[in-house]
């Protein structure tokens, strides 16, 4: 091993795709660009983002998104929290669904440390990430239509609907775990609050009434020819760049990649049922769109699969929870692991035996499905028009806590 | 999870790295542990055996009496099975590594977050600019050197 | 009857202009409270019964508002643009009738009209047609350039649905023979009503007028000059308040003149049935109850469709334009003439 | 980062003409109360939304709570807008930005920092690169605690704002508001404060900034922080 080699040293090949950096000098002088600036605070940048245009009439010909207007290096801090003090940190990653971020990292320690999961625990969690990835997904709904449809329109109409039912779930969640919003409710082997008396009924009767709206959307949605004509055949990302920048979820399986972790790699109680995955082809804003709205539908049938078959028995397999050094992780252990939450593969690469006598993690770096998804923009953009930056940008979901942590 | 490569890679593999990947028995579970030079050159055997999937990069610093070390994790998945594998490479006091942008688009953003955070140069890269803090920023946040709380003007 | 132009223009243009005005301020309570009930909400309901005083509230603090001009902004430009449309939209109102009355002779005069111009079709397309330039003022005044993308949007939406909005109101002017709304509506009076009188041609010309019309006023689905998504707030992205406040009255009063126009020209204006006979005054009330409800009744559906519709892509709205609605047009102004020429009508 | 910020009592010039009209003083009484009353019932909101609290004040927004119902609407342009909403952390990268929107809107404004990482930066505020509290770059008259607060709760600041705006224009002078209990001061004072305005007469403010235009960014140096005058933090 030669230590350290220069970047001189260094000869790669060029690659074969079109390279987004392109260098503006070298376009047509003649052109006349105009540079426009979308974000940091822009109505529909969902979050603090900024992407830079140069703009040839209304023709995009580059694309350069920042980031990191939210950056508020967790990384660092989580190096010296101990584990059990984590949980509430990543809450606030992808703020649109918190309790698949705790089961992220939960998950990910547990699966290092080799610690079982009581089956009541793990049939909590499947249910809890099913109907946050409604809720989640339903924010999403809402978002999108509003960036298609405009604030001051048919979008603010579907946007009010979607938080009716958001409502409700998010009742569903605070009778559970006392919280409306940010739950710290997993914990490493296990949950930390038991199914309350009457959860499962409450859970059905959400269930019924988001079920009971659907076709209500899919009506405003699929019906409405607008919609179509806005996101059919705009923004495509093909399934090798799709691939090349590790794109998740339901924008990966837009562009016809069959892979979902829930399936591959099955965490919680994802093992004993079975998943019938939604995939689409085209790679478009619709068929993101399409995607999402088929899972909800699995979603939902999921929830009503298991609600009523939740195992009796301990909830934990840890004794004291409440402990901040109650779990200790090995020393030099690096280990990576990631689960399906609605936005794709939340990865967690943990590295052991940090801070606070081993408690605290060396380092945590968390892979955000919204990184890449927004790292996407450069390509998907080019070539359409400023309209159509807001319903790329709707369609990919970015959540710029997660981006930015 | 590290799960057992499939046969035909392991078999590329430790063709072409023995003392990395030996034809039997398990790999370390840490990750194995490559040559910086061979980098770029087992993304792309990789690659061509099914890993198209870019996963995420992960640069680590490590201070030793000795001097700094730096380790560079990259993980890719299958999608065909959904299986990830990484591998890590270890970089001296002033780390460079080769960029994998010219294989995976997606290692354009994510190496530009760890030389933004962890301060690790990635050879070839077209872009490397901070991502996430700002162009003017002094250090790298993520180093074991760099204090939490280290001041910024005006605030601490 | 000939009065002092002057003293016409008080006793009549008076009345309009502050019952217009009214109109506009309480058409901005009505959209708030008609959106909020059909997304579940309650909508204003604070200030004033049922909040009723809201708009009254929004302008006087948009008065006390602080008067910014962007820096390097056109200063004469920026501040004369917020005038022009509200100035624009009144001198619209002049030709619109109200109401009317059958006469001694047996015909249909009109009443709540400031000025019975002959050529009054010619001079609304003309009038709104120069809506665009107070909004490209706006926009290229503002040294915005996202106001400048919105005002370059505007343009070329207005001048393109002028075409189709022509053509749909020759198949009113060819059928009735005249150019003065006034006596279209005579003619609808004693004819019917132009969507009914005409088989299918008068009901999709009135359909191709209603698109061009909400295309003029930049309402869902049309609405990309405003695009608060994308554009952020269109070409009064820079203004402050009470400049950005005329903006948006404007958006209703054009709304509303717009849904007058189409009452006037194919849902026979101020006319209604079992009128003959009765005395003047109470017809003249009562035709202009009816023109109310006529005029309020499209009013509804363009805020019905702004809040249920999305909006289209600009150049998905060029290809609308030029594809579909101009050919239409054109086809139905032929059908129309030969109808016409062949006694038909 | 341009204007000056020390003067709050902005006064229109629609008073000054009212006042030199002839008899316009027996009208003055009558018109401030009217003035003020329609101040309050139509403030409208620029929502400064970073993070998760901007759900919540969405849903504030939303059919369940329903802002509307006072009047409140919310602007995406700051130019148009009377209050501007916090809700979430801010950044070194994002608060002279948060200025600069801040300096856009028109007076007469309000600032609500919504969230414990609006108002102190949470359990954030240690870390380099988190502002601990947006008040201390922006004047703030109604701080509403919660990790994220109910929609509820940012009706409630309402109210308060409401009641703060009646007492400001009715002439009352009103205490500023002081940030919730054990909600913990940084280093730096609030907005107002001598070190404060020191901070940005020196430029510090401006040296954090990042323009980041593809590489040709206008660099400023970074100064260093300067010793606080006579206070051991």
């Amino acid at each position: 091993m030669t230590l350290p080699h220069r970047e001189a040293d260094v000869t790669l090949p060029k690659p074969a795709r079109k390279d987004p950096h392109v260098d503006l000098e070298k376009l047509d002088a003649a052109a006349d660009l105009m540079a426009i600036n979308m974000g940091p605070q822009h109505p529909s940048t969902h979050g603090v983002m900024r992407i830079k245009l140069w703009l040839d009439g209304e023709m995009i010909v580059k694309a350069v998104p920042y980031c990191g207007y939210l950056h508020r290096g967790v990384e660092k801090l989580c190096e010296r929290l101990t584990v059990v003090q984590l949980t509430p940190i990543v809450d606030k990653h992808d703020y649109v669904s918190p309790m698949t971020n705790e089961q992220a990292l939960n998950i990910a320690f547990e699966r290092m440390l080799g610690l079982e999961v009581p089956r009541r625990a793990r049939y909590m969690r499947t249910i809890i990430a099913e109907i946050q990835r409604i809720a989640s997904h339903l924010l999403w709904l809402g978002t999108f239509t509003l960036d298609i449809g405009g604030t001051i329109g048919g979008g603010a109409s579907l946007m009010m609907y979607t938080f009716r039912e958001r409502e409700a779930i998010l009742d569903v969640f605070e009778m559970l775990t006392g919280a409306r919003f940010h739950y710290n409710t997993h914990t490493v082997g296990g949950q930390r609050h038991d199914v309350p008396v009457g959860w499962p009924a409450a859970v059905k009767k959400m269930i019924d009434a988001v079920d009971a709206h659907m076709p209500e959307y899919e009506q405003q949605c699929y019906g409405n020819d607008v919609l179509v004509l806005r996101t059919k055949g705009v923004g495509v990302i093909d399934r090798e760049l799709a691939l090349e920048l590790g794109l998740s979820g339901p924008n990966l399986r837009a562009s016809g990649v069959d892979l979902d972790l829930r399936r591959d790699e099955p965490f919680s109680a994802y093992d004993e049922i079975k998943v019938n995955v939604a995939v689409a082809t085209d790679g478009d804003v619709y068929a993101r769109f399409d995607v999402r709205m088929r899972e909800m539908h699995e979603s939902i049938r999921i929830v009503r699969e298991l609600i009523d078959s939740i195992p009796e028995g301990p909830i934990c397999s840890q004794k004291p929870v409440k402990v901040p050094f109650a779990v200790k992780l090995p020393a030099g252990r690096q280990f990576y692991t990631a689960i399906e939450t609605p936005r794709g593969e939340l990865g967690t690469y943990v590295i052991g035996g940090g801070a606070e006598k081993g408690a605290a993690p060396y380092r945590l770096k968390f892979r955000p499905p919204s990184l890449h998804a927004m790292s996407a923009l450069p390509y998907a953009l080019v070539g359409h028009t400023v309209p159509d930056v807001v319903a790329i940008l709707g369609s990919l979901d970015p959540i710029l806590g997660e981006v930015d942590r | 999870m590290m799960s057992p490569l499939p046969a035909p890679v392991r078999a590329a593999l430790a063709a072409r790295w023995p003392e990395v990947f030996p034809a039997e028995g398990d790999l370390d579970p840490n990750g194995p542990l490559v040559p910086a030079d061979s980098h770029y050159d087992l993304a792309a055997l990789l690659k061509e055996h099914g890993y198209l999937l870019y996963v995420t990069v992960v640069a680590t610093h490590f201070p030793t009496p000795e001097g700094d070390t730096f380790e560079v994790a990259t993980v890719l998945r299958n999608p065909s099975t959904g299986k990830a594998f990484w591998w890590r490479c270890k970089l001296g006091a002033d780390p460079v590594i080769a960029t994998l942008f010219p294989l995976f688009a997606g290692a354009d953003w994510q190496e530009r977050e760890q030389f933004d955070l962890v301060g690790v140069r990635f050879a070839g890269h077209p872009d490397l600019r901070r991502l996430m803090l700002p162009e003017d920023w002094e250090g790298h946040p993520l180093r074991k050197s760099y204090a939490i709380d280290t001041p910024h003007a005006p605030w601490r | 009857m000939t009065l002092n132009p002057w003293l016409h223009g008080l006793v009549y243009g008076l009345p309009v202009l502050l019952g217009v005005m009214g109109v506009g301020a309480l058409a901005s309570w009505w959209e708030r409270k008609f959106s909020a009930r059909m997304q579940n909400r309650i909508g204003v309901d604070v200030f004033g019964p049922f909040g009723v005083l809201q708009p009254f509230a929004d302008a006087l603090k948009m008065l006390q508002k602080e008067d910014l001009v962007p820096r390097g902004a056109d200063k004469t430009m920026f501040f004369i643009a917020p005038a022009f449309p509200v100035v624009l939209c009144v001198v619209l109102l002049g030709v619109v009738p109200f109401a009317g009355y059958w006469d001694d002779t047996g015909t249909w005069a009109p009443a709540i009209l400031i000025s019975n111009l002959d050529i009054g079709i010619l001079w609304v397309l003309s009038v709104s047609g120069l809506m665009v330039f107070p909004l490209w003022m706006a926009g290229w005044a503002s040294n915005n350039k996202y106001a400048l993308l919105a005002a370059m949007r505007t343009v070329a939406q207005g001048v393109s649905y002028e075409i189709p909005m022509v053509l749909a109101a020759l198949v009113p002017v060819i059928v009735a023979g005249d150019l003065s709304i006034a006596r279209m509506v005579a003619w609808q009076a004693t004819h019917g009503w132009m969507v009914f009188s005409l088989p299918v041609v008068g009901f999709l010309a009135f359909v191709l007028f209603y698109l061009a019309s909400l295309a003029e006023a930049n309402r869902i689905p049309f609405d990309i000059p405003e695009a608060e998504s994308e554009l952020v707030a269109g070409v009064i992205v820079e203004y402050t308040g009470i400049k950005s406040g005329l903006f948006i009255l404007t958006e209703y009063l054009h709304t509303f003149i717009a849904s007058a126009l189409a009452t006037a020209m194919f849902f026979g204006g101020g006319h209604m049935p079992f009128l003959a006979g009765l005395p003047a005054i109470a017809q003249i009330v009562l035709s202009a109850t009816a023109m109310l409800v006529k005029t309020s009744m499209l009013f509804v559906s363009i805020y019905w469709i702004r809040w249920s519709w999305y909006r289209f892509r600009s150049d998905q709205l060029m290809e609308l334009c030029w594809y579909y609605l101009v050919p239409g047009g054109l086809v139905l102004v032929a059908c129309t003439a030969v109808s016409v020429s062949l006694g038909w009508v | 980062m341009a204007v000056d910020e020390s003067e709050r009592n902005f006064e229109h010039p629609l008073y000054h003409y009212w006042e030199n009209m002839p008899g316009g003083g027996i009208g003055m009484t009558s018109l401030d109360r009217l003035l003020m009353h329609s101040a309050r019932h139509s403030l409208w909101f620029f929502p400064m939304a970073t993070s998760c609290c901007a759900i919540e004040f969405m849903t504030a927004a939303a059919s369940r709570v329903d802002m509307d119902q006072v009047g409140t609407i919310i602007r995406p342009t700051p130019r148009h807008c009377d209050v501007m909403v916090v809700a979430g952390t801010i950044t070194v990268k994002m608060a002279p930005r948060v200025k600069k929107l801040w300096d856009q809107m028109p007076e007469p404004k309000w600032g609500i920092a919504m969230g414990s990482c609006a108002i102190c930066g949470d359990f954030y505020r240690d870390i380099y690169s988190v502002v601990p509290g947006v008040d201390t770059i922006i004047p703030i008259d109604v701080y509403i605690p919660g990790c994220p607060p109910n929609a509820d709760q940012v009706m409630v600041g309402l109210q308060r704002l409401q009641e703060k705006i009646a007492a400001q224009l009715a002439g009352k002078t009103i205490d500023k508001d002081p940030r919730p209990p054990n909600m913990i001061y940084p280093a730096i004072g609030t907005h107002g404060d001598a070190r404060q305005t020191e901070a940005t007469a020196t430029g510090q403010l401006e040296a954090s900034r990042n323009l980041g235009y593809g590489g040709q960014e206008h660099r400023v140096p970074v100064a260093p922080p300067k010793p606080p005058a006579g206070d051991a933090t």
